[in-house]
């Protein structure tokens, strides 16, 4: 098999990350093309259980990414997702799944080098940790 | 009934006022010469400083302006006459003949296929052709055809007439004549905008003399998608890459001979345009000739860095004495002082240059203060003395904004057209004289 | 009714002023759970087998529209009561606790952590079980454990008899495992995200009754999953449910931490 | 529920898209996608021509579902919803794909990764498409009332400008008077208007107007609810808090000039002073016989590498003043560019040249050197121009300092919830489409606090403040986005997390008439965040626009197409 291409799932807000990474896309900083974002209005719209069913169906990592503490949108949104994915992660340590291939992460409507970097950075870390090996184990 | 207000210029600055008073209530007539409104962003391929593409950004707002239901557009028409005073003002705005009836043209663009005629296009600055009926852009609002009366065989010489016979919606009508409208209108806001000067007038620029000397609107239809180059960077002499580009900032513009203003946006566009050339030929090499660079706005000195840092671009702080083409007609010598030498002069051979022309009132706003009566300033741009209301014109109940009233770029257009429906609500509504 | 029947109803109905009490009782050889209003005779109570009476309340308390009941509550239920009556489930005033003590065979059998009620009127308190496995897995590398739990994942039939005896799981008609969306229809055994699912939802809810792990067919160590998830929530928030008052961390915000701005949380 | 039918359109945006995706490719592949009926592709699609291409589309195949793949949503997105109405399709059932600023423009030297990730985002958007329910805006009403935060130049031009038109205005300022930065500055420049006039005027508007309610010394401290119904608490030195109720505010809390850490000796040689102390000197008629300006003191530096705009117009003007009072006055502009942009500044340059205002040229890496001599001042410079090093002797070495925000900026964009950039500048919806407004609807910016303005220019902005934040009250009501939340009263179990989890405390647990308990609601307030969706354990509570099978059928369309590709 060729090397490992992996496939990423991200949320991002969309009135930070989202416009985050249009402002990337407008500065056209270059960036590996393994993430797939899907819009939300904000990143505690996110339901770990996304997580859980892209994770146990072979995604290799999934990336969340909302405003900065203070800087949401709706006050205290992004205060309920810094308190739940923690969790989520220790959990999928806890069942032997790698926790890094979970991430949570703030980036602002201002900042498109963030948005580059944490993609390029994450990407890099899925290629480092391999393939989801639940991907072939089909329960 | 709501009030009536009539915007002329249909470039960004008056399409603005025009939707900001027509969300306000303002029963709008929107006046533009040119058969589409637009104005010169409509030609831009880029705009700086986040280097988006303009249409994007444009059209949305055509296409609202075209659709709003308090909005009428009047495209290829001119102001006649302006009577009265505020807020009773009689407007008269002369509907140009287009010989096209516009409820049936679908600007599918058949009839532009078969006519015969080539007449220089203005939207793409003269780089090509357009046809005697034409579409000035694909994205013109409104989508219809316009035929030029001047160099149309059939309305000059009664000869031809094929555009007639392909039309299938039968939209075409030789016999159309000009047609006057009259408005009752509470105030008027003024947008027309500006036009590039004619640089032949400069012959020591070499613009008509070296081929390879262009303008920078006709720079930004060789870069623009939708262009005559397709996106391409070539040069017109021969067409090929040009390896090494320069850029001729304030020609005519901060002149005592010429024009003594700065016309603002040029040390910003020229940056825009050496990097959009830098990642359509990654390996040219453009210098930018400039006096004082003007980087003033929201992220334009971190703009004018990545210039540096990431194409290499260099800024040759110097104004060139002589443009001259190069050897057999192609290329550009250019004669300029070197800095930190006491004065002594270099020539330096470039593939392709640039000029930067000074931006003057558009052509329309001389006719306009006849017509209005309004006061220009000593460079032709339409007085605002009272820095109190800086988009108030010398007549009560007439405001200008955007390029009319003193060069800005397209932010500080679209922040002046909306000060511009701020006052024109404030005087209707009774208040602040 | 034996003598712990008289002792229970005295406690209930004199001395605590219930209107009702629930209780396991003895039926020809079988435990069963049993409601007796005031004066009616509770049976002869049995206490030696673990019965999840709250569930039994659950389901009987719409029907009790006014009056107090008692309950025969060892700390498990306690603390199951708590959680439900912080979700609204039940109004604690018209909740009595009797306390039961677990013997020291059911500690060790539940491998209980905390087998003592807040007030006790039954049984021996005894000391904590240990639980080893749960420990042993976290020693493991992440490949081992993660083999150890597919392999026990594998035996799931998907028969939901985890969530239909587990006394904090009380969306019972509407529980999202049901649901497509998330656990794909016709696979047995279901993916793994049927039980980080369910790991994540009695993440702030779980109060270790083993009620799970016993009533699992395929014998899959569901105690110690959530034993290892709770332990998280200790480390991370300081936080373990069934406490009477404490909100669950996930559902609060910042506001109590430090507002650090640049928080990567992981 | 008939079978959907949807229609896919791709967008070349000209080579922007084109240029890293193979758009023809992407429309063959969205053929292959469940309940696609038809898939094209467009040069422009946000074009007149584009949209009418759609519309036919939808007409001819009787679409009743659109998804467009192109640029971004955030600013194209109700263009292309309305274009739906236009062709009978409700706009909510409409998806939008990003794939220029999300992959062509990212990824432009990877065309073949770039194209499988289009083909891959419009596989999830169609199957998010597929799942859209028609939606319709509700309307709420709006409270004519505006508040403006700031009583400098941009927010007493905002005032007046709502005052005039009618309209009820509170203006609320820190100070115990109205003017901001400008109090200290008598002249304004480049046409030497007396500075009282412009406020005087001003404030006379205002204060003669009864629609108008200034709050001086006063601050605000807090800001809740939404555009046509926030609500502000304004906190005055002595008096109680006070609650204002508004339909729209707007930001215009100036900015501070930058204070130099010691550079050229500030602080050290009383001769050494800032722009603003020049100001406060001439304003008392004390005019040097020699002054040496230093521009860009703290900027277009690493660290701060803005241009504060206005800097050497100021400079200019106290140039010309000086020599007007001293005509025989020494006076020296040193500078690195001089922004005099437009007419009338350009032409005040000429005029302070003509009258021997001398300006030298000078680079980052050869400073001037500033250093007693006797009771005044020496300064050498290197001319870059002469090429050679002047000195000069002077009464006073004037900084051109940059202005920079305020400093409880961070506290204020907070408690209003509005971005600031890097530098601490209110960050605007968007540069050029929407320059005075927040993203966040009802709250509009201008002046200083956006970025360094001229006078004229801070009164313009303000004017066209006033004129955006008078636009819902003069219409009265406000549409609200369908995207906000809603129960399932069978599936709904009353357990209360959606309720704590709600940061507008917009649910609350009922009692419907059966006596079943479930959580309910308030659409009015609800902002549409989906806190609660993501708090509730069985998909009881959903957000419009974002159910939890619409996201999670986007999950599978990643998996079935990604994994499969990759297997």
């Amino acid at each position: 098999m060729s090397e490992f291409n992996p496939t990423i799932l991200a949320f991002c807000c969309n009135w930070c990350s989202y416009a985050g990474a249009d402002l990337a896309g407008v500065s056209r900083l270059q960036m590996p093309p393994n993430v797939h974002v899907i819009r939300v209005m904000c990143s505690a719209a996110v339901k770990p259980e996304y997580a859980f069913k892209a994770l146990s169906e072979g995604i290799d990592g999934v990336l969340v990414l909302g405003c900065h503490i203070g800087d949401c949108h709706y006050l205290t949104g992004n205060h309920r997702t810094k308190k739940r994915f923690p969790v989520a992660q220790r959990i999928l340590r806890d069942v032997g799944i790698d926790e890094r291939r979970l991430r949570l992460d703030w980036v602002s409507a201002a900042e498109g080098e963030k948005f580059q970097q944490v993609i390029t950075e994450f990407v890099s870390d899925i290629k480092k940790i391999g393939p989801n090996p639940l991907k072939e184990v089909k329960l | 009934m709501k009030d009536k207000v009539v915007v002329v210029g249909g470039g960004i600055a008056g399409i603005q006022a025009a939707l900001d008073l027509g969300d306000m209530g303002f029963e709008v007539h929107l006046v533009e010469k040119s058969p589409s409104i637009g104005g010169h962003m409509a030609q831009l391929d880029k705009t700086f400083p986040t280097n988006d593409c303009s249409l994007c950004i444009l059209s949305p707002k055509m296409i609202m302006c075209a659709d709003h239901e308090n909005i009428k557009l009047h495209t290829y028409s001119e102001i006649d006459g302006v009577s009265g005073d505020f807020p009773h003002f009689k407007v008269k705005i002369r509907e140009k003949a287009r010989y096209i009836d516009i409820s049936r043209c679908t600007g599918c663009g058949d009839c532009t296929v078969k006519c015969p005629v080539k007449v220089p296009s203005e939207y793409e600055e003269g780089l090509t052709n357009r046809k005697a009926i034409y579409l000035p852009f694909p994205q013109a609002v409104p989508r219809k055809v316009t035929i030029d009366a001047a160099h149309c065989r059939m309305i000059t010489q009664k000869k031809c007439g094929v555009c007639k016979k392909v039309c299938q919606a039968g939209a075409i009508d030789y016999d159309q004549k000009d047609k006057v409208i009259d408005i009752d209108a509470s105030a008027l806001v003024i947008a027309s905008g500006y036009d590039q000067m004619d640089v032949s007038l400069l012959p020591q620029f070499g613009f008509g003399i070296a081929k390879d000397v262009v303008t920078s609107l006709q720079f930004e239809r060789i870069l623009s998608a939708s262009g005559p180059t397709g996106g391409h960077l070539v040069r017109p002499s021969d067409g090929t890459e040009p390896k090494t580009l320069a850029f001729i900032q304030c020609v005519g513009s901060r002149d005592a001979k010429c024009h003594v203003y700065c016309s603002s946006v040029c040390c910003m566009y020229a940056t825009k345009e050496s990097i959009l050339a830098g990642e359509h030929a990654p390996n040219v090499k453009t210098s930018i000739f400039y006096m004082d660079m003007r980087a003033v706005g929201k992220n334009f000195q971190e703009f004018v860095q990545r210039a540096k840092k990431s194409y290499g671009v260099r800024y040759v702080q110097s104004r060139p004495a002589k443009l001259q083409p190069s050897k057999d007609g192609k290329g550009v010598l250019i004669n300029y002082e070197k800095k930190g030498t006491g004065g002594d002069v270099a020539q330096e051979e470039f593939d392709m240059a640039v000029l930067c022309p000074a931006l003057e009132p558009s052509k329309s706003a001389s006719r306009l203060a006849e017509s209005t009566g309004l006061k220009v300033d000593p460079d032709g741009f339409f007085a605002t003395p009272d820095l109190k209301h800086p988009v108030d014109s010398t007549s009560k109940g007439i405001v200008v904004c955007g390029f009319a009233s003193t060069p800005m770029d397209i932010p500080d257009a679209v922040t002046q057209a909306s000060s511009a429906a701020a006052r024109v609500a404030e005087m209707i509504s009774g208040g602040g004289c | 009714m034996n003598d712990l029947g008289k002792a229970l109803a005295k406690i209930a109905f004199e001395e605590r002023g219930a209107d009702f009490l629930l209780a396991a009782r003895d039926e020809s050889g079988n435990v069963a759970p049993v409601l007796v209003s005031k004066g009616e005779d509770v049976g002869d109570v049995r206490i030696d087998v673990p019965y999840q009476l709250v569930m039994v309340l659950t389901k009987l308390y719409p029907w009790l529209e006014k009056g107090k009941v008692a309950i025969v509550t060892r700390r498990c239920d306690e603390k199951a009561l708590n959680e439900l009556t912080k979700r609204g489930i039940f109004d604690a005033k018209r909740i009595i606790k009797v306390g039961l003590a677990c013997s020291k065979e059911q500690v060790a059998k539940c491998r209980c952590s905390d087998p003592v009620p807040s007030r006790v009127d039954f049984g021996e308190p005894q000391k904590a079980a240990q639980d080893e496995l749960s420990d042993r897995l976290l020693k493991m590398t992440a490949e081992d454990r993660m083999k150890f739990w597919i392999r026990q994942f594998r035996k799931c039939n998907k028969c939901f008899g985890c969530t239909t005896n587990c006394p904090v799981c009380f969306c019972d008609h509407s529980c999202v495992l049901e649901e497509r969306e998330l656990v794909a229809e016709k696979s047995i055994p279901p993916g793994v995200v049927f039980h980080l699912v369910r790991s994540f939802h009695l993440a702030d809810k779980c109060i270790e009754c083993g009620e799970c792990e016993r009533s699992c067919p395929a014998d899959i160590p569901l105690l110690t999953l959530r034993k290892m998830v709770n332990a998280d929530m200790k480390e991370l928030y300081k936080y373990s449910a069934g406490d009477e008052k404490a909100v669950s961390p996930l559902l609060t915000t910042l506001e109590g931490e430090k507002l650090e701005d640049d928080a990567d949380v992981c | 529920m008939l079978m959907p039918r949807i229609g896919v359109f791709i967008c070349h945006c000209g080579h922007n898209i084109a240029s890293a995706v193979d758009v023809e490719k992407v429309a063959e592949f969205a053929k292959t996608l469940p309940d696609v009926v038809v898939a094209a592709h467009n040069m422009y699609s946000c074009s007149e021509e584009g949209l009418g291409a759609i519309r036919r589309s939808i007409e001819e195949n009787k679409l009743d579902r659109v998804v467009v793949a192109a640029c971004t949503p955030r600013t194209h997105e109700p263009l292309f919803r309305r274009n739906c109405e236009r062709a009978g399709v409700n706009k909510y059932l409409f998806e939008f794909v990003n794939i220029r600023e999300h992959v062509s423009w990212i990824h432009a030297k990877e065309p073949l990764a770039a194209t499988e990730k289009a083909k891959m985002l419009v596989a999830m958007g169609v199957a998010k498409a597929a799942l859209l329910q028609p939606q319709e805006e509700t309307e709420s009403g709006v409270i004519p009332v505006a508040v403006v935060i700031g009583g400098g130049i941009a927010g007493l031009s905002a005032a007046s400008a709502l005052v005039s038109q009618g309209i009820e205005t509170h203006l609320i300022e820190k100070e115990p008077q109205l003017g901001g930065i400008l109090k200290d500055i008598a002249v304004i420049g480049p046409e030497m208007v007396k500075t009282k006039e412009i406020i005087d005027g001003m404030v006379k508007e205002i204060g003669s107007s009864p629609k108008a309610h200034v709050h001086l010394s006063s601050r605000m401290t807090e800001l809740t609810g939404f555009v046509g119904n926030f609500e502000i608490t304004v906190t005055a030195a002595d008096k109680c808090a006070e609650k204002i109720k508004a339909g729209t505010v707007i930001v215009a809390t100036g900015g501070q000039e930058w204070s130099p850490q010691g550079e050229f000796g500030y602080g050290k040689m009383p001769g050494v002073i800032t722009q603003l102390e020049l100001e406060r000197r001439l304003a008392k008629g004390e005019f040097p016989d020699s002054a040496v300006f230093i521009q860009c003191v703290g900027a277009r530096v690493p660290g701060r590498e803005y241009c504060s705009r206005f800097c050497c117009n100021a400079s200019i003007k106290n140039a010309i003043r000086i020599m007007e009072a001293r005509p025989e006055a020494q006076v020296s502009i040193l500078h690195r560019d001089i922004m005099s942009y437009g007419t009338t500044a350009e032409r005040a340059y000429h005029d302070a040249a003509e009258k021997g205002v001398r300006f030298m040229r000078y680079g980052l890496e050869s400073l001037p050197k500033v250093d007693k001599l006797g009771d005044n001042l020496h300064v050498d410079v290197y001319d870059e121009t002469l090429d050679d090093t002047i000195g000069m002797s002077t009464d006073v070495v004037v900084l051109a300092a940059p202005m920079v925000p305020i400093d409880n900026v961070k506290d204020l964009a907070m408690m209003l919830k509005v971005p600031v950039d890097k530098l601490g500048f209110f960050l605007e919806a968007h540069v050029k489409l929407r320059p005075v407004e927040f993203a966040t609807e009802g709250i509009f910016i201008c002046g200083t606090a956006r970025w360094p303005s001229s006078v004229s220019e801070c009164i313009s902005q303000g004017l066209g403040a006033a004129a955006k934040a008078s636009i819902p009250i003069r219409r009265g009501k406000v549409k609200i986005e369908p995207i906000t939340a809603y129960s399932d009263p069978e599936k709904c179990i009353a357990c209360g997390n959606c309720v704590q989890a709600c940061p507008y405390q917009a649910i609350e647990i009922v009692t419907s008439k059966e006596g079943k308990r479930y959580a309910q609601v308030t659409e009015a307030k609800c902002k549409g965040c989906g806190n609660c969706v993501a708090a509730c354990h069985n998909d009881a509570m959903q957000q419009k626009g974002f159910n939890t099978t619409q996201l999670s059928a986007m999950i599978d369309a990643l998996i079935k197409n990604a994994l499969e590709v990759v297997q």
